[in-house]
């Protein structure tokens, strides 16, 4: 799909496309910066590199609209409008993380932003995301269901029996693949025989698209399509993602496992400047505009890094809040 | 009415009564459920008790999604053997989401499951597996043992704001008791209950074995035995008090359950009895379960496996017998 | 798929497809009066109206291939060699038994006529025929093996995961679906929404085909081609093979979630005299040559069934073998 | 060596000397592996150490598959805590498959498993489940806690002919010691250690408690106190007689573990010696582990999880202290 960035999405689109890009890879920065210098200490599964998904979920999605993703969700996270120091207050452990820091990075959920669940088992996001889309339904709400994850995910047998009942019941759910060809050292194409994840939509009766991952437009467009048949009640839609992750597995990943060259063309394809060159080649937005929102990006990211630094450590008494919502005569 | 019409019951009702609950599962509707789910399809519709496909990881995870939405869904798997299948969902999610997310999102789900157990089908459909879910922090085990207890029990379990796992026991569908029908009818979850109240020695036990229990207490009586009868009905949370205050009493027990002796629910029962009771107990706590094997197929090897009035009568005996001659039979 | 009789298979394959069939349906018929009556004890879950994929299978298979098959593979077991004793000394608890009936109607084994694995648990059996596939692989034999499942097994977790290692590493795998149209009690199109099992294939990489199931020379020929493709190196297929399950789920089944006239309809396609007409169309059989054939499997049965009878029962220290190999120091 | 050099050893070896032992799992294979298997696909090639699809489910049955034609697969689950997703195919195959068919097929698989705990991965990284597996006739459970053991006890689960579950510890992987290169070296399983001994308490344990059991008596030996070390090694088969003598012997005993404490191993350990030395014990059996919550993310949060050398050197001195004492801090 070759898409047009006059005709598809509009400017403000656009500017917002960018603002959320430059946000998530900020983000990004700015942990890896803190963690490779020792100033950060935390696990992180970096999404450098898969910014365009995610900020195109972020235009297409209502606040209202669910989202299921992975311990890899910090691009996600943003894109469906978790605060920023709600992530990071998280992941660093400290009392205004989302879950008042005791969840750790891999387990970010906000209601309030529609992110239902961010999961650290490969594969059993699409189950959940099956029963926020029947909820939906039951409560007569036109709301979508995105659920995020792995091109190793589907082959899970969770993402199977998700996919299954999601066709079968015409849920409004949109799985979207975000194939970053590998699954922590292993390549794709070492784990399934087919070339397309797209290809395994068929097997379940909903539609199956192969996307260019690291352009925003054209996810964007397919991104409309799959979510405005869910909200119809046209049932889910497999969108494949194609895009890279940048910074490897775990961060800190050594990489050594990809071939000579890889990880150039990959950058070289980088969907953020990427993003900026089209830009400014369509005349909507001059160096400088663009300028201002990178500088703006990286102000809110020191700036919620800094609130959470200066936030209290989380509580030793959380250990014994949230087991149980009546834990009278339960274990302790 | 039976332990199925009890459970039905408590379904029933809860659907009534309110429209946050559904029920999900393998052949749970009409035409073809004939379990507790009977009939509550044509009552309530398809998009109320619905059949799933053969996926029970997704029933499970689905189950989750739709309850942290404010649903209470009741998810059936069909066959306790069968949860290994979904007990990723149960133990990675229901069991942890309240605490990982600080209480954000929870997952009030029930997941009923049946125990196959004396019925032939072999080794694969005949487990008591409670005692994994006793062991994961974040879930509720219930497993009653009379048709009012199921109702009370499962009414608690649907409304409870914690991932509750229900173990119903084929072998005691056809148990008869008097079961309140008033829709308000609940059983906190916690709370043993004396079955047959005694003074020489306690027999702890929940599920099917509380009726070896009451088959053993009944003759023991005859002995001049006073046994009294201890069901647990829930195994998480566990009511420890009366446990202790039983136990105290009659400083003698014996601990009876169809799953698995070794590292089974008794281990847990008997370390807390010796811990808390050190000095007070007569005998050493004894412990029944299934024998350490897979379940044979041929009815005449499986009776062997499972715990009989027969074998807590000897127990009790164990119990009552001067220590010098205890000493002897456990070598 | 039109197939020819005169053309894609010898007489002496017609004769044997026969044989196999009317034991295979005389060994359910037999079975199940016993049970109706109370001659008989024993769980069993009733293969009769599928008895042509088995015969396929029997005659498709060289003896050093494998199988994995389900509860409902009393027909399946037939086709593969195994002697009826063992069969129906299972079922009923003797000595004689393929396991000394110990194990049961869902568990009979017998790795001397490839027979490697039957499972109660739906969907588990592919993972375990990859296995089986890789182990031939390793050993540098030609052997195919075949699982055999449900179409319900499909929407299972382990069917997706199986199919996509087959694929993957070109094993020497057939996924045999016998789509009898029911799981339990539930309709096959209410547990999934495409039309055709066969379709699921294509998410995997592997060849998907469809064929009447109550066609032996039709399953003859798909299953030769799928057969010579998985031992030639070409990798899986997945043979979805649609049959009706003439007792329903399980031996008593009343069936009343069935609409009006379906198994009257299904009654009139069993394979079984579809069959015995068509040989006799063909020119090849008399009345005589097939009635005989029918005689020889009845008797065969009867003369299987007082062997089992006359049987000790599974001795009761059975219990406290095969639990390990080595039980020192593990618990009893 | 390392512990993670010591497994590596076990794995070399095996695939050296038997053609029939393969690894299969995921990301395993070289140039990604990097903990037990690294540098092995590059020697044996990629047909004997094989990365996967991430299908917990099909790798377990692949094994089996396997293991049924003769082979001795060693199938990873990178983290414990994914095992549910596998649990099917080794609670329903793997573990009842010699008895289900009479001995006709078996499974003489190792799956390796790793425990996360302790590295701030949170409540989804970090569970040691050993206990579900205890409870599971047909399998055995390793938990190895020093280089030694490890490649003793790998060696020997691969050889065994009965399913085994081999647990590694993440926080051990670094722990150094001496390991005999011998390949035939392989330490029998079902065979306690004394790793330290003593005569005023025993300290049971096994895998990483190990250390804080060590550390314990280490200290409380300045204070006068013998505690005797006894590293189970295999929790199924489970050498009771060594837990016996050594109890019998001490007439106190401590049981730790990093698995949650309520309906843990240490609970079939502590009523085993309540009911075996009942009598003979001069205080009630101490058992530690986990606490009851889901790990937390925080390290400062997750360290009060887990039992540590101070809190067994309390547990140690409850079970020093005289019974009356003893009766108040109980409760
Ligand atoms: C069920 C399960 N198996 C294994 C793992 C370990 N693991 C974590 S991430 C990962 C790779 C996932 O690959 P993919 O789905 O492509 O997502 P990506 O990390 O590339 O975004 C694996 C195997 C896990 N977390 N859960
Ligand atoms: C994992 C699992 N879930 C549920 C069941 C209960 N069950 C037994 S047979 C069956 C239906 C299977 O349908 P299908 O795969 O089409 O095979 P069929 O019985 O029609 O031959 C079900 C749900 C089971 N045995 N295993
Ligand atoms: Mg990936
Ligand atoms: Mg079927």
């Amino acid at each position: 799909m070759t898409t047009d960035l006059t005709v598809d999405v509009s400017p403000e689109v656009q500017r917002r496309l960018y603002e959320l890009m430059t946000l998530m890879k900020a983000a990004d920065d700015r942990l890896s910066k803190g963690i490779a210098s020792g100033e950060l200490v935390c696990v992180y599964w970096p999404s450098r590199g898969q910014e365009a998904i995610a900020a195109a979920a972020g235009v297409c999605l209502r606040e209202d609209d669910r989202l299921v993703t992975t311990y890899r969700g910090l691009h996600d996270l943003i894109g469906k409008g978790v605060p920023l120091v709600e992530i990071y207050g998280e992941m660093l452990g400290r009392q205004v993380g989302a879950a008042r820091g005791k969840g750790g990075t891999m387990h970010i959920a906000r209601p309030e932003s529609g992110v239902m669940l961010s999961t650290g088992i490969v594969g059993s996001g699409p189950p959940v995301a099956v029963g926020l889309a029947m909820a939906a339904r039951r409560l007569g709400l036109d709301r979508v269901t995105v659920a995020s994850f792995g091109d190793g995910a589907t082959n899970t047998g969770s993402f199977h029996e998700a996919a299954n009942m999601a066709a079968l019941w015409d849920l409004p759910v949109v799985l979207v693949c975000q194939n970053n060809q590998y699954g922590e050292m292993t390549p794709t194409e070492h784990t399934m025989k087919i070339a397309h994840v797209a290809d395994r939509a068929a097997g379940y009766g909903m539609p199956g698209v192969r996307v260019d991952g690291n352009d925003p437009i054209a996810l964007v467009v397919a991104l409309t399509d799959a979510v405005e048949r869910a909200r119809s009640g046209g049932g889910p839609t497999l969108l494949e993602c194609v895009t890279f992750r940048l910074r490897g597995h775990y961060f800190g990943d050594p990489m050594a496992y990809m071939p000579e060259g890889q990880l150039a063309a990959a950058s070289a394809a980088d969907p953020v400047p990427r993003f900026r060159a089209r830009l400014l080649e369509a005349g909507n937005f001059g160096e400088l505009d663009l300028d201002e929102i990178e500088r703006a990006s990286a102000a809110a990211v020191e700036e919620a890094l800094a609130t959470v630094l200066a936030a209290p450590a989380t509580a030793l008494d959380e250990l014994d809040r949230d087991v149980y919502a009546d834990p009278r005569n339960c274990p302790a | 009415m039976t332990m199925t019409q009890a459970l039905n019951l408590a379904l029933d009702q809860a659907l009534a009564h309110d429209e946050r609950v559904f029920l999900l599962g393998e052949d749970i509707a009409d035409p073809g459920a004939s379990g507790p789910t009977a009939k509550l399809s044509t009552k309530y519709g398809v998009d109320r008790v619905l059949d799933t496909p053969i996926s029970e990881a997704a029933i499970v995870g689905a189950a989750i999604g739709a309850a942290m939405e404010g649903f209470r869904p009741v998810a059936e798997i069909m066959i306790m053997d069968f949860i290994g299948i979904a007990a990723d969902q149960i133990v990675n999610h229901a069991a942890k989401l309240r605490f990982m997310t600080g209480g954000r999102t929870t997952a009030p789900i029930t997941v009923r499951v049946q125990v196959y157990g004396g019925l032939g089908t072999g080794a694969t459909h005949s487990q008591s597996l409670e005692a994994w879910f006793m062991h994961v922090p974040g879930l509720k085990v219930i497993v009653p043992s009379t048709p009012r207890d199921g109702k009370g029990l499962l009414t608690s379990a649907i409304f409870d704001d914690d991932p509750c796992i229900f173990v119903e026991t084929i072998r005691l569908r056809g148990q008869r008791g008097l079961v309140p029908t008033d829709p308000a009818f609940a059983i906190p979850l916690g709370q043993a209950d004396v079955k047959r109240p005694g003074t020489d020695v306690t027999l702890i036990s929940y599920g099917r074995a509380v009726l070896d229990a009451l088959g053993a207490a009944a003759t023991l009586e005859q002995e001049g035995i006073s046994a009294e009868v201890l069901d647990l009905r829930t195994l998480v949370p566990l009511d420890v008090e009366a446990i202790v205050e039983s136990v105290r009493r009659t400083r003698r027990a014996v601990v009876v359950h169809d799953a698995v002796r070794f590292a089974g629910p008794g281990a847990e029962i008997a370390s807390i009895l010796h811990s808390e009771l050190f000095g007070v107990l007569e005998a050493p706590v004894e412990r029944l379960g299934a024998r350490f094997v897979p379940n044979p197929g041929p009815s005449a090897l499986e009776s062997q496996v499972y715990p009989s009035a027969d074998r807590v009568i000897a127990a009790v005996q164990r119990t009552l017998a001067p220590a010098t001659v205890r000493a002897g039979a456990h070598g």
